[in-house]
């Protein structure tokens, strides 16, 4: 099949980038993911906590078919690098002998690192890099490397040939000083026009400086006969003032500059860099791409380059959050012990000042950063577990907002233990304390008292600033940014710039959280796709047939064991005899062959050219595995064998080749290697259609960007029409009409060819698994249904919480947002006949019944108190908060309200306020409540109160077991993971959108739903499900039946087939825990590699070698 | 009034409207309390300066006026500076002054008096001349006892030579022209921070 | 004579430990040779018979460790090797092999200073408890 | 609904009159076959026996001392899958509660079988049964010898042994049945009683048009008190020998010097549930090779080998699931008390959990679940 490979590009490999780029090379396309950075992963990579867990649990989102990058078909856009990843084992002899330490920025320079480093110690597989901006190209490290990993004199400058001509030697010394001692270009000369052709034809250069006068050849003449040897060489003539003529002529045969002599360096240096520029441009990738995601983040705020530096820098102590993400990590500056930074002394008492650079118009940031209230819980509770139970946690804050999902209960459980105390209010500077190297803060305190108090260490929650990166990108791309530097997006849509085809994820479009970030990347890529979807790039067949493997099921094991030798002396030697010997005490081992430096490409050779025709499996003990990437199948395309069938154990290279370590691992090896068989590819046929659960504008935004891809889709909508909760919206914060969005999206989706829409249906059974569901649905007055489909979005929505708090319902002064929104969208409010305004925000919420935050509501509260102001100026508006959730962008709506004069009074949970209903003549409602700030009371008489309730979910439980997902304990959906697999199930192919994964705003809710579809479009894209390489079978001859793996499979993966009979294991949805097999008693469960026999064995080995 | 006091909203205040200038110079306050933690003075005042913004936002402007607050702010602009919103606060308390001395607030008087003799010393002299400016303060207050909770004061700034006596050597630039102008354009108050911009 | 040197066995987490384990190993930080390093993808894989497999065989004692809870690739899978530890604690000392002999600890992929510390420690303790069993002269 | 229904006893011959009261039950309670205890035509022997006619109860013999193989393996096969008519069981406490276990691990179900239990003063073992058998007359006559010695106010006869794991066993009544046949603490001239556990149990009952009970015998309660706090006292003693031969590998290895590998105590056992141990798959099947290095590491090797692994992974694998039955060491052969070590195993494990094999029906298997927080005991190095 002739089908096009579409290809996209993704800039920044952050965790939305990689997220994007995942999300794109799953759905087939050839993905470009560069990064300025020399590692992937962004900030997270120095992250090694994340709430809820407070651990990290990044894996998590790693691709589910475990293996091979290149599968994917990402391509790194690569600077050349000076260390070759290939060749590199890591032994860091590079970094001992390195003159260079420059602070670590990976320690948020906390620590210091040389030029030659791994960028982040904990990655596997860990190659070093060279820092070219700190490297002083001393050469010390190259002679030192191993492996001949290090090329850096074949690097940069140095791969630069300059070869100046001119028959003074004055000139050809001094040149040779400027060009090659002080700015580091190879320079080689010729005293000569003959001796430069010869130089020419002996090696190739980049730019030759020629003397037009010379004895013998002039330089004309040398340029045109170097034209013929080098056609691409660059020629700059140097020209006495007289034969300037001779010169402009030499440009007319191909030189591209001239000089003057006598010249200056000044006049010479930047001629050559502009070549050498020039030159490396070319050493770059260049690709076509269909469409553009940006995904270039955000960077922390610098305190010490603002208005009020907080201390930062000038006085002990005071770090940022990130830096002090940094000093609780275990690879962070004092190894996971927490210690402040001035004297190494144990932290016991901290405080965290928050909103420092959010929030703050003094320092450019009408917005919310969004992420640091998270941030300080999470750092306060794993500083607790860290630095003991005696520590003690300040958090002095503004409004704490724990928007997200979840985020509440996790900070009331983080601030309801001893030790973490939250205090509201703001520092306004920090000194320093004299006579010691503490850290005094004052503040005003919630009551009004000025509190001062004394912390071993002060942490500033830094906010979130739009990347430098962003404003170029912006404009070379043609895309508009905000007043932040924030891109903006078009109407109803956190991720479409106004350019089509140029898409931004994570952060890029304001600050926000992990999970968000992850959702607005799978967002951009599917609308990436989309876009190349329209201009015909496909979605890609499974491109090339895997090599044909020799089969060697049939044959009793015979084993090669290949050991790698780094250095000759007769020690090691009569140590691989005796290894050798013991190792062929197994008949099973046939062969043992001792190679010289596998790691060297010479070495590799012999590897790859060794003779396995009399083997079926081969063992590789050398310093370092090489079971990832691309050599392991490189070793199983030259073997002929299947990569199962080839395992590969390291062998320690600071001890000798028989000791017990390297032994046992060898022992091991061979143990799983006699035990494995080839695994056959395991894949399941995939029904091509999606089925869509709800037709709000989450369900009708994912069927479209599903249907799109020219994947069917069903959608089941409950109510008789479409568009859920859009039917009552007016109008958005920022004044956009809702109504023309929805008949847009409802039209689109009506006319869509590939999109049937089943009104008044709902669906009442379900069964399958990933790429093949049945569901069975039932339409009001008509015969039920089955559809069958590969994967399932549930976007059942959610409603407004209903209430009788606060008089509701006694009076018709009294009403929740969405009357509010409804009698203003049937024009039913007078606005004139009204003095006054009340809104009660959080009724029911952050407490219960509903114990978590639902995220509208203090910006729905603005967005109408706006309104009834920009109708009628002269309408008193009060609004009563907990604390006002108006996270990232929206924060300046909250600004504007204030401007506008809208009051705001906060209250605490435990003194609510109270609402009377006036009969009468009087004014309708009473509200009296508590001003904390002048700790007394008030009292107002409203015309209208209006109560912010809350959503509550519309996902029936029924529903989500049907199809084997879950609820959270609010009613929910549950996703796989809260941070990295936001969007679907622990289930394969099960996904949830829009407000049935968590309160939401629309543009929020339509970016879910792409994100849902992406994902959902991994599985459907494609014709059959690949599994992963290590999986579960069932030996069904041995099966009991018990059903203990069934039950205890964290995917779901197994299952009771038709019959009842036999337990069948869905390849694509298991990972290959091989909890299953340890369930099991009899080892009819085992996982692939992993039987007891071989672990058995490897068990063996390992003690028979001590 | 006491600030404690109920506060009734929409405030029912007789010429609270007097505070509208000064409200929307405050408005978009959050109540963070981040001036109240930097003023050098907060000690000294009654309310803390968060406390009378929030009685300036909520209209209640008897209360406002009898707070000494806003008289004992020095001028030091450390609240405008660490602001979060970016106020104009240190002018929000100028224009307070001048509410209070304008409405001729008993409780304010002698400030009032202090502040109109200094000024009036200048418009006559285009200099501050101590010896006529304490002499017409003293008059102005009608208090026997005042002369004397200045003396100590008064003498030690003498014996630094910080007080000019008698008629002085330096010239005078009456500067009658220039207070006239200001008074014009003080007649309109509203239009004057209008100008000046601080929405 | 020599000191007792134990023979351990560590059954790790492809996720966690033994990522920590390589990352003690790049960050050339040393940890006893006793431990013999068994990769495993998760705890939950870790069979009660490999356990006493190890200690037949004559293994000193036997480590199983993870990722920290609430972080398992595997969503639970170091919940129930926790559960599968108490059992076999509960079985394996009554036949005097000393509860201490075999371990259970959660160290995540970044925690390589914690590894190189927790092996060490391990090595010191079980070489204070001697060999396990000393009285075991064939495999039976 | 009926509780509790009178079983009419003629002469004290409760043999007879259970043997009525079930022949009523097949005919009144739509039971198309029963399981019970029954005489083998050929010979004094007792085995279960699926019957179906009525008639055929007159060999059926509950009461007897023999308890050749544990019942509720033979109830799994019948009710594995739907058997397409209606069943009942009647079998012993420690069947009931292995039976628990096996319907736990979807071996059996008890949705279409009543099971009914009879107050159980022990068993013998095969070989003291077959010489007690033989000691009487008539199979009738051995069976009333036992029970008026079982049931007499002293309940352990001196002449009968009976197992060490019937005499430490501390749940003799079955609470796990649909209906219960009271038999400790009964007036022998009075009649019995059955009681019904269940809601199917109450079904059956009512449907049988019996009288109902009378008065619970005041008797009963201090007749089991009396034998638990007997047995429990045994218990004890049992278990400190076993904790005083095996506190070492070297004390296990030569408790179980006698161990041929013949697995028969894993076949006897009612909770070791597979069709084919993993003993005796390809797991265990070795190379020759495997045997060399075992032999050249250590200077020998015992073979059969894995003895000892064979019985700590037995341990791992269902003592928590042990309901104490002692089949384990009435099927060795080389008469290893393998119960009473077992017995010992399950007792701690079992407490560990706070579970009790095969009483709760709803409570889950130790090894079938976990909490986020829980042991954490067990974790870390001190």
């Amino acid at each position: 099949m002739d089908q096009k490979i579409g290809s996209a590009l993704v800039v920044g490999a952050g965790i939305s980038g990689i997220r994007a780029s995942i999300d794109l090379a799953q759905m087939g396309y050839r993905v470009t993911l560069a990064d300025r950075a020399p590692h992937m992963g962004g900030i997270l990579s120095q992250l090694d906590y994340q709430f809820p867990t407070d651990r990290c649990g990044m894996c998590r989102m790693l691709p589910m078919v475990e293996g091979e990058p290149d599968k994917f078909q990402v391509t790194l856009k690569q600077a050349p690098s000076p260390v070759d990843p290939d060749c590199c084992i890591g032994c860091g002899q590079c970094s001992e002998v390195c003159p260079v330490e420059v602070p670590d920025a990976f320690n948020a320079g906390l620590t210091h690192r040389k030029a030659v480093y791994l960028p982040v110690p904990h990655n596997i597989p860990n190659t070093y890099t060279i820092d070219q901006a700190a490297c002083t190209r001393c050469g010390a490290c190259e002679p030192v490397c191993p492996t001949g990993a290090i090329r850096l004199s074949a690097m940069g400058r140095r791969a630069f040939r300059i070869l100046v001509v001119d028959d003074e030697s004055i000139v050809r010394n001094s040149l040779d000083a400027w060009l090659g001692d002080e700015e580091g270009y190879t320079v080689e000369m010729a005293a000569s026009g003959p001796e430069a052709l010869e130089k020419l034809s002996a090696a190739p250069f980049h730019l030759m400086l020629l003397d037009i006068k010379m004895p013998g050849m002039d330089g004309v003449e040398v340029l045109e006969k170097a034209r013929v040897i080098q056609p691409a060489l660059q020629v700059v003539m140097m020209t006495a003032y007289a034969t300037v003529e001779t010169a402009v002529d030499a440009m007319k045969i191909g030189a591209m500059d001239y000089l003057v002599k006598p010249f200056e360096p000044d006049a010479l240096i930047p001629k050559v860099a502009a070549v050498y520029d020039a030159f490396q441009e070319t050493g770059y990738l260049k690709r076509t791409v269909g469409a553009i995601v940006l995904a270039t983040g955000t960077t922390c705020f610098d305190p010490s380059v603002g208005k009020n530096p907080m201390g930062y820098g000038t006085v002990p102590n005071v770090v940022t959050s990130l830096e002090f993400e940094r000093m609780l990590s275990g690879t962070g500056p004092d190894a996971g012990r927490l210690c402040r930074p001035s004297d190494k002394r144990p932290v016991k008492r901290a405080a965290w000042i928050q909103c420092v650079g959010s929030r703050d118009l003094q320092s450019g940031a009408d917005f919310c950063s969004t992420i640091c209230c998270m941030f300080a819980l999470k750092e306060a509770a794993v500083a607790r577990t860290v630095a003991g139970d005696d520590f003690q946690a300040t958090i002095i804050y503004m409004d704490m907002r724990t928007f997200g999902k979840s985020f509440e209960r996790y900070g009331q459980q983080t601030w309801s233990t001893d030790g973490v105390r939250l205090e509201r209010g703001r520092v306004h500077s920090i000194a320093p304390t004299p006579g010691s190297e503490d850290v005094a803060i004052r503040w005003t305190s919630a009551s009004g008292e000025t509190r001062e108090e004394i912390f071993d260490l002060v942490v500033l929650s830094v906010g979130q600033r739009a990347n430098d990166q962003t404003a170029l990108l912006a404009e070379e791309l043609g895309i508009d940014t905000d007043g932040f530097g924030f891109v903006r997006t078009v109407p109803f849509s956190d991720t479409r710039t106004q350019r089509v085809g140029v898409f931004a994820g994570g952060t890029l479009t304001g600050p926000t959280d992990i999970a968000e970030s992850v959702i607005r990347a799978s967002s951009a890529a599917v609308n990436a796709s989309r876009t190349i979807h329209r201009a015909g790039g496909g979605l890609v067949e499974k491109t090339a047939v895997p090599d044909a493997y020799r089969d060697v099921s049939r044959e009793p094991p015979r084993i090669l064991v290949v050991l790698c030798r780094c250095e000759t002396s007769a020690e090691t030697d009569s140590d691989l005899d005796a290894l050798s010997a013991r190792l062929k005490q197994d008949p099973a081992v046939t062969q043992v062959v001792v190679l010289e430096h596998i790691c060297t490409a010479d070495g590799w050779n012999a590897l790859t050219q060794t003779d396995t025709a009399g083997v079926n499996r081969v063992l590789v003990g050398a310093c370092r595995t090489f079971t990832y990437g691309k050599k392991a199948h490189g070793l199983a395309a030259s073997f002929g064998l299947d990569p199962s069938l080839i395992e590969s154990v390291a062998m320690d290279d600071r001890q000798g080749p028989d000791a017990p370590a390297t032994v046992a691992a060898i022992m091991a090896g061979i143990s799983r290697l006699k035990n494995v068989s080839a695994i056959e590819e395991n894949s399941i046929a995939v029904t091509n259609r999606a089925l869509v659960v709800g037709g709000g504008i989450a369900g009708m935004s994912a069927a479209l960007a599903i249907a799109d891809h020219g994947v069917d889709v069903t959608l089941v909508e409950e109510s008789e029409q479409l568009g859920g909760n859009l039917t009552w919206l007016h109008q958005t914060i920022d004044g956009a009409p809702i109504a023309p969005f929805l008949d847009d999206t409802i039209g689109q989706v009506d006319k869509h060819p590939g999109i049937l829409v089943m009104t008044d249906s709902r669906v009442v059974g379900a069964f399958g698994q990933a790429g093949h569901f049945f569901s069975t649905i039932e339409t009001a007055g008509e015969p039920t249904t089955t559809v069958e489909h590969g994967a399932v979005i549930l976007a059942t929505g959610g409603r407004e919480a209903p209430t009788d708090a606060y008089a509701h319902g006694t009076s018709e002064a009294v009403v929740t947002q969405r009357e509010l929104e409804t009698r203003i969208h049937e024009n039913r409010l007078d606005t004139d006949a009204m003095k006054s305004v009340v809104m009660i925000q959080c009724v029911g919420s952050r407490e219960a019944p509903r114990n978590y935050c639902s995220r509208v509501c203090c910006p729905t509260a603005l967005k109408q108190a706006l309104w009834l102001k920009s109708r009628s100026p002269e309408l008193q508006i009060y609004i009563l908060y907990r604390d006002m959730m108006t996270c990232g962008l929206a924060e300046a709506w909250y600004t504007e309200a204030r401007k506008q004069g809208i009051l705001f009074f906060q209250y605490r949970p435990d003194r609510k306020p109270e609402v009377s209903i006036n009969t009468g003549d009087k004014v309708p409602v009473s509200v009296r409540l508590h001003d904390p700030i002048l700790d007394a009371p008030v009292e107002i008489a409203a015309d209208l109160l209006v109560l912010a309730t809350g959503i509550e979910s519309r996902l029936p439980e029924a529903l989500a077991l049907a199809y084997g997902a879950e609820r959270d304990q609010d009613g929910f959906f549950q996703e796989a993971d809260s941070k990295w697999r936001p969007v679907e199930a622990l289930k394969a192919g099960v996904f949830g959108c829009g407000i049935a994964l968590s309160p939401r705003s629309i543009p929020e809710a339509v970016a879910t739903a792409e994100a849902a579809a992406g994902r959902a479009l991994t599985i459907l894209a494609v014709e059959r499900l690949p599994a992963a390489r290590t999986t579960a079978i069932v030996r069904h001859s041995l099966c009991t039946l018990c059903l203990r793996c069934v039950d205890t499979c964290p995917y779901g993966a197994r299952f009771l087939d038709d019959a009842g009979q036999r337990v069948q294991v869905n390849p694509a949805m298991c990972q290959g825990c091989g909890d299953c097999a340890t369930a099991c008693p009899n080892s009819a469960s085992i996982v692939e590699g992993f039987s007891h026999r071989s672990m058995f064995g490897a068990i063996e080995g390992a003690l028979v070698a001590m | 009034m006491n600030p404690q006091s109920v506060t009734t909203l929409p405030t029912a205040e007789e010429s609270s409207e007097s505070l509208d200038p000064i409200r929307a110079m405050v408005s978009a306050c959050i109540q963070c309390g981040t001036c109240t933690g930097s003023c050098p003075n907060a000690l000294e005042m009654d309310l803390t300066p968060r406390k009378m913004w929030r009685l300036v936002i909520l209209g209640r402007l008897s209360a406002v006026m009898e707070s000494k607050t806003f008289i004992l702010c020095s001028d030091c602009y450390t609240c405008t500076l660490r602001c979060p919103r970016g106020l104009p606060l240190t002018e929000a308390m100028e224009a307070l002054k001048g509410i209070a001395f304008a409405r001729k607030e008993a409780r304010h008087r002698g400030s009032r008096l202090f502040y109109e003799k200094f000024m009036e010393t200048v418009r006559r002299h285009g200099r501050i001349r101590e010896m006529e400016f304490m002499t017409r303060y003293f008059i102005a207050m009608k208090s026997p006892v005042a002369p004397f909770r200045f003396a100590p004061l008064g003498l030690k700034l003498m014996g630094k030579g910080k007080v000019e006596l008698g008629g002085g050597k330096s010239g005078d630039t009456p500067l009658g022209a220039l207070f006239e102008k200001v008074a014009d354009l003080e007649r309109t108050p509203a239009a004057t921070f209008r100008k000046e911009g601080h929405q | 004579m020599d000191p007792f040197e134990p023979a351990i066995i560590a059954f790790v987490c492809n996720w966690c430990t033994y990522t920590a384990a390589d990352l003690a190993g790049t960050s050339r930080l040393s940890y006893p040779k006793n431990i013999r390093l068994i990769r495993v993808m998760c705890t939950g894989m870790v069979d009660p018979q490999y356990v006493i497999k190890a200690f037949l065989e004559g293994a000193d004692g036997v480590l199983i460790s993870g990722c920290h809870p609430g972080d398992c690739h595997y969503i639970n899978g170091n919940y129930k090797a926790r559960r599968r530890v108490k059992l076999l604690k509960e079985i394996l000392p009554r036949f005097g092999i000393d509860s201490r002999r075999l371990r259970l600890t959660w160290i995540g992929a970044s925690d390589g200073i914690q590894f190189a510390g927790i092996m060490g420690d391990l090595v010191a303790q079980t070489r204070e408890l001697g060999p396990a069993l000393p009285d075991l002269k064939m495999v039976i | 609904m009926t509780q509790a229904i009178h079983i009419d006893i003629k002469n004290e011959d409760w043999l007879s009159g259970i043997r009525s009261f079930f022949t009523t039950v097949m005919e009144k309670a739509g039971i198309d076959a029963i399981l019970i205890p029954t005489r083998l035509s050929v010979k004094n022997r007792i085995m279960p026996t699926l019957v179906s006619d009525p008639a055929r109860l007159a060999e059926a013999d509950p009461l007897s001392p023999a308890f050749p193989v544990n019942g509720a393996q033979q109830l799994a096969k019948l009710t594995r899958l739907p058997a397409g008519g209606k069943m009942a069981a009647v079998l012993r406490p420690c069947e009931i509660r292995a039976f628990n276990e096996l319907v736990k691990l979807n071996q059996g179900k008890r949705d279409d079988v009543v099971i009914f239990g009879v107050d159980c003063p022990g068993a013998l073992s095969n070989s003291d049964f077959r010489t007690f058998a033989d000691q009487h007359e008539t199979p009738d006559a051995a069976t009333r010898a036992f029970c008026a010695a079982a049931f007499s106010s002293d309940p352990i006869h001196e002449n009968l042994t009976l197992t060490s794991a019937c005499r430490s066993c501390d749940h003799p009544t079955p609470d796990g049945a649909d209906i219960a046949v009271a038999l400790f603490g009964t007036d022998s001239t009075k009649g019995l009683t059955a009681r019904a556990h269940t809601e199917m149990g109450e079904t059956v009952l009512t449907g049988l048009d019996l009288p109902p009970a009378e008065a619970v015998p005041p008797q009963q309660k201090t007749v089991i008190a009396a034998m638990l706090k007997q047995r429990k006292q045994y218990r004890k003693q049992m278990f400190t020998a076993v904790e005083d031969a095996t506190g070492s590998i070297h004390g296990l290895s030569t408790y179980l010097a006698d161990c041929v590998n013949c697995y028969n105590c894993r076949v006897a056992c009612p909770v070791c549930y597979c069709t084919t141990c993993v003993f005796t798959t390809d797991t265990f099947c070795h190379e020759p090779f495997q045997y060399l290095q075992w032999a050249r590491r250590k200077g020998g090797v015992k073979m059969p080998t894995d003895t000892l692994f064979f019985h700590l992974t037995r341990m791992a694998h269902i003592s928590t699931a042990c309901v104490g039955c002692g089949q384990c060491t009435n099927a060795c052969p080389n008469d290893i008390p393998l119960s009473d070590l077992f017995s010992f195993v399950a007792h701690h494990t079992q407490g560990a959990f706070g579970y009790g094999a095969g009483l709760d029906l709803s409570q889950q298997q130790p090894m079938c679940g976990f909490e986020k927080e829980e042991y954490g005991e067990v974790v870390g190095l001190n």
